[in-house]
């Protein structure tokens, strides 16, 4: 698992892992548009991590991702989307404030990005979290299970 | 004995799994849709936006995907406490 | 009746061949694979139950406004489905790593430990 | 309405969550300042349960709706309600009690257990995940919310008996444990799946408008999955295999949290039984199947008991006996109640069944808690490889030996109080029931007996490491509980009165006023 795979998968890996990540941004952006959403667009990020992990084993990702850090920006994922929902507590828990406000993301027109009210925080939120948990799974399994090997 | 106990109950969940599907309202044609109904006509007044999935997800239903993150968070601590280092003086 | 139940029918025998593994294979992953067979058909019911003949999906971005369009809730119940899903699936497998490290087998027989 | 108690429901929910989800980032600034913000959190999390409970009991204890992101339960001019609700009545704040009681014993008593030990971070932040998902069940008044929550119960109850690594048991057991647990998510999802495709609803009080006015078929094949899935969950024969492994193998704390766990699905079954499918049929069936399965509860958990060496297994096999009680309870007061002339004494059998749940958390909590203590100081969990540790442990013999007796159902303790309302009721109902409830708890006498007498009497083996001295903390949570089972077993009718009624009232006949608190868009 250490050396990763040949040289065409590492090498067309290279080419579309940034794509992949470019993607699935696009689709926690337009969540509240199009199909999809923070979940499916952290899933597709996560994706890509995966790829880079069985291209280059976990070699690949030293120095670019650090567990502690993953686990922390999940953290605060999680509590960004707990205080989102607090934010409309004045009304109710999860009350869309920013909804129809003319706000930031208060457009009243539903076409456009920035409309929606807390959607597309949430939505970027959920996606942080997504990423950042999966990929943390990942690599928790694939260090755990290479310490199994060597016992 | 325990092995004959365990067919019957799998053929009896599968019996009822099939006449459950069988006698089900007619695919396709729900009878009762007045919620779904509101969401389709009113989320793009009240929630402003146009995907009425992520409406019913981050919106209507917000509790259920908090539970949801809640649940993934879960699994992320859970892993993690699994795959912790544990120090040889407490086993 | 039954052809007009089919997608109904179809998440049933999925989830029925789920089950069959889940209670009747002796090997751990084969179980998590079960279980997994067992979502994936719970949450086919899900979609099939909020389909609407004719209809389109729910979104309204570059479609016809006034369209016919299927029930959104249910798709909103699999995706958190999904996502419960997936983190029970690695927690049981994490279990398994672990059951394989302290015995050495993946086989359900053999690791009868806890009794009665 | 003041704000504090209009939130107050949310806020059950929402602190521990927000705990839960801080404490890995604040397990960073260092053990001391985690375990001051998880003892905060748990505090006001009890303060909030407290305040609710004495608020609603001071109203009319008509029941409290809270809705999720809207101002009322329906939009105007609609049928169906929209969105996600919280819904508290009598029986939901009675559950609230308990499980409150339930996690601040268990905060209380871990603040001190886990001092040298790895992951004391993720068993903390698992352990506020456990409580969220344990209030969410008794308050939601959405039926896929349920379904979330007990998945969050799931996932953390799993981690936390597969905590202790090192064990090959544990492991097995959370394996066990998890699918199991999935298996009866999955059907409870099946069955929301069902319903929902017949009614077009995911509300509790909608459906329970409803049912009946659909496929009869479908309606009954949901309720027998739903059935299935918790009982599966709570731990009644035959799905039982899982409990004994879960309590014996989660760390001392964490298994009075899982025993919490197990009453909210129990609470979970009632919710169907009485709310959803209150007067859809004529239920004498399931009463007598919910009866059926109680004794055969009842004599398993307490011939299991008979034979365990493992301190922590044998009770166990007590807790499943336990959980029998109380569908044996309910089941006399549901029969009683769908019966052609509806009989007093099924709320009296009712009344015990749920006076019996705050009992038997307290009085098992405090046995989990000694036991832990016990196992701490023998280095063993094998009851023949123990003895002669009443000479130095005083406190923890006499909190044991107050678990056990009120467990056992030995006068003036809670367990007494609780089990003489069901026997009387139960031998109104039927004679052979109530007598085979009472020898099994003579029985479980008798276990626990020879237990204590292992454990605390006799010569000290070799080897036992006497040094430890029990940390203050483990003595007053230990001494909150045995607080509770002294206080009720001595003044019950004041605490039937004021916290059991109002739950009994709820299941008896507070159906039409849980329906209309929603379908009447009366909610605030």
């Amino acid at each position: 698992m250490n050396g990763g795979m040949s040289i065409i998968v590492k090498t067309v890996t290279r080419f579309v892992y940034a794509l992949i990540i470019m993607f699935g941004f696009y689709v926690i952006m337009h969540g509240h548009l199009t199909p999809g959403g923070g979940f499916q667009g952290g899933a597709v990020v996560a994706s890509a991590f995966a790829l880079v992990l069985v291209a280059f084993g976990t070699a690949g990702l030293k120095g670019v991702l650090n567990r502690h850090l993953l686990q922390s920006l999940e953290e605060v994922g999680a509590l960004a989307f707990l205080g989102l929902a607090f934010a409309g507590i004045g009304t109710a828990f999860f009350y869309n404030i920013l909804a129809n406000s003319g706000a930031v993301f208060g457009k009243t027109d539903p076409a456009v990005l920035a409309s929606g009210g807390l959607l597309p925080l949430m939505n970027w939120a959920v996606g942080l979290k997504v990423m950042t948990g999966i990929v943390s799974i990942l690599i928790i399994m694939i260090i755990g299970s290479r310490e199994e090997a060597v016992e | 004995m325990k092995r004959a106990l365990t067919v019957a109950a799998f053929l009896l969940v599968a019996a009822f799994l099939v006449v459950a599907a069988t006698t089900m309202r007619p695919f396709g044609e729900p009878s009762h849709t007045e919620m779904d109904d509101y969401f389709l006509a009113n989320c793009q007044t009240e929630v402003v936006a146009n995907n009425v999935v992520t409406a019913v997800v981050f919106d209507y239903r917000g509790f259920d995907t908090l539970g949801e993150a809640t649940v993934l968070f879960a699994a992320v601590v859970g892993v993690l406490a699994l795959f912790r280092t544990v120090r040889e003086d407490e086993r | 009746m039954i052809l007009g139940q089919m997608p109904f029918v179809v998440s049933a025998l999925l989830v029925i061949v789920g089950l069959y593994a889940l209670l009747f294979k002796r090997n751990l992953i084969k179980m998590v694979i079960g279980v997994s067979i067992i979502e994936t058909g719970v949450n086919l019911f899900l979609v099939t139950v909020g389909y609407r003949t004719g209809g389109q999906a729910p979104i309204y971005t570059y479609s016809d406004p006034v369209a016919f369009r299927v029930l959104p809730t249910p798709q909103a119940l699999t995706l958190t489905s999904i996502v419960i899903g997936l983190a029970t699936t690695a927690l049981l497998l994490s279990f398994v790593v672990f059951i394989h490290r302290h015995y050495q087998t993946l086989d359900a027989q053999k690791i009868k430990e806890l009794k009665g | 309405m003041n704000a504090l108690l209009h939130h107050a429901p949310v806020l059950l929910v929402a602190v521990p969550l927000l705990g839960a989800f801080a404490v890995p980032l604040l397990g960073k600034l260092g053990a001391n300042v985690r375990r001051g913000f998880v003892g905060l959190i748990v505090l006001l999390t009890t303060a909030i349960a407290g305040y609710l409970a004495a608020s609603f009991y001071a109203a009319d204890a008509s029941p409290i709706v809270y809705v999720l992101g809207g101002r009322l339960p329906l939009p105007s001019g609609m049928v169906a309600p929209i969105r996600i609700m919280f819904e508290v009545d009598g029986l939901s704040v009675f559950m609230i009690l308990i499980t409150a009681l339930a996690a601040l014993a268990a905060v209380l008593y871990t603040s001190s257990y886990w001092k040298q030990r790895s992951g004391g971070t993720l068993k903390d932040s698992l352990m506020l995940l456990l409580i969220v998902g344990i209030f969410g069940m008794e308050m939601t008044g959405d039926l896929f919310n349920f379904f979330v929550f007990l998945e969050i119960t799931s996932i953390a109850a799993c981690s936390l008996v597969g905590f202790r690594v090192w064990r090959g048991q544990s492991q097995e057991a959370a394996f066990k444990v998890m699918t199991l647990y999935t298996l009866s998510g999955l059907f409870v999802l099946l069955a929301v799946g069902l319903l929902y495709g017949q009614y077009g609803g995911l509300n509790i009080a909608y459906l329970a408008t409803m049912v009946g006015s659909g496929a009869a078929v479908v309606d009954k094949i949901a309720l027998a999955l739903l059935l299935t899935g918790l009982a599966m969950k709570a731990g009644a024969v035959p799905m039982h295999m899982w409990a004994p492994d879960a309590y014996g193998e989660a760390p001392g704390a964490a298994s009075i949290v899982l025993v919490a766990n197990s009453q909210a699905s129990l609470y979970g079954l009632f919710r169907v039984l009485f709310t959803l499918y209150g007067n859809a049929y004529s239920p004498q069936t399931i009463a007598w199947i919910l009866i059926a399965l109680a004794v055969v509860t009842i004599i398993v958990g307490v011939t299991m008991a008979l034979v365990q060496r493992d301190i922590k297994r044998l009770i166990a096999f007590g807790a499943v006996s336990q959980i029998g009680y109380m569908m044996l309870a309910v089941g006399v007061g549901f029969a009683a109640m769908t019966a052609l002339e509806p009989s007093s004494f099924g709320f009296v059998a009712l009344q015990g069944g749920l006076f019996h749940m705050i009992n038997d958390a307290a009085c098992i909590g405090l046995l989990f808690l000694a036991a832990g203590i016990i196992i701490r100081r023998a280095g063993t969990r094998d009851l023949q490889g123990m003895g002669g540790l009443a000479h130095e442990m005083r406190w923890t013999t006499a909190f044991f030996m107050i678990g056990a007796f009120a467990l056992a159902g030995m006068p003036p303790l809670n367990g007494f109080a609780s089990k003489l309302m069901i026997y009387e009721s139960t031998f109104k109902f039927s004679p052979v029931l109530a007598i085979i409830a009472i020898l099994a708890s003579i029985l479980l006498l008798a276990v626990f007996l020879r237990a204590f007498q292992a454990a605390f009497l006799g010569p000290q083996p070799e080897g036992a490491n006497a040094s430890q001295s029990v940390p203050a903390s483990m003595l007053v949570s230990m001494g909150l509980l045995a607080l509770v089972v002294i206080a009720f077993g001595l003044f019950p009718g004041f605490f039937v009165d004021k916290i059991v009624t109002p739950a009994a009232n709820a299941l008896w006949n507070g159906r039409d006023a849980y329906i209309q608190a929603v379908m009447l868009g009366m909610g605030g």
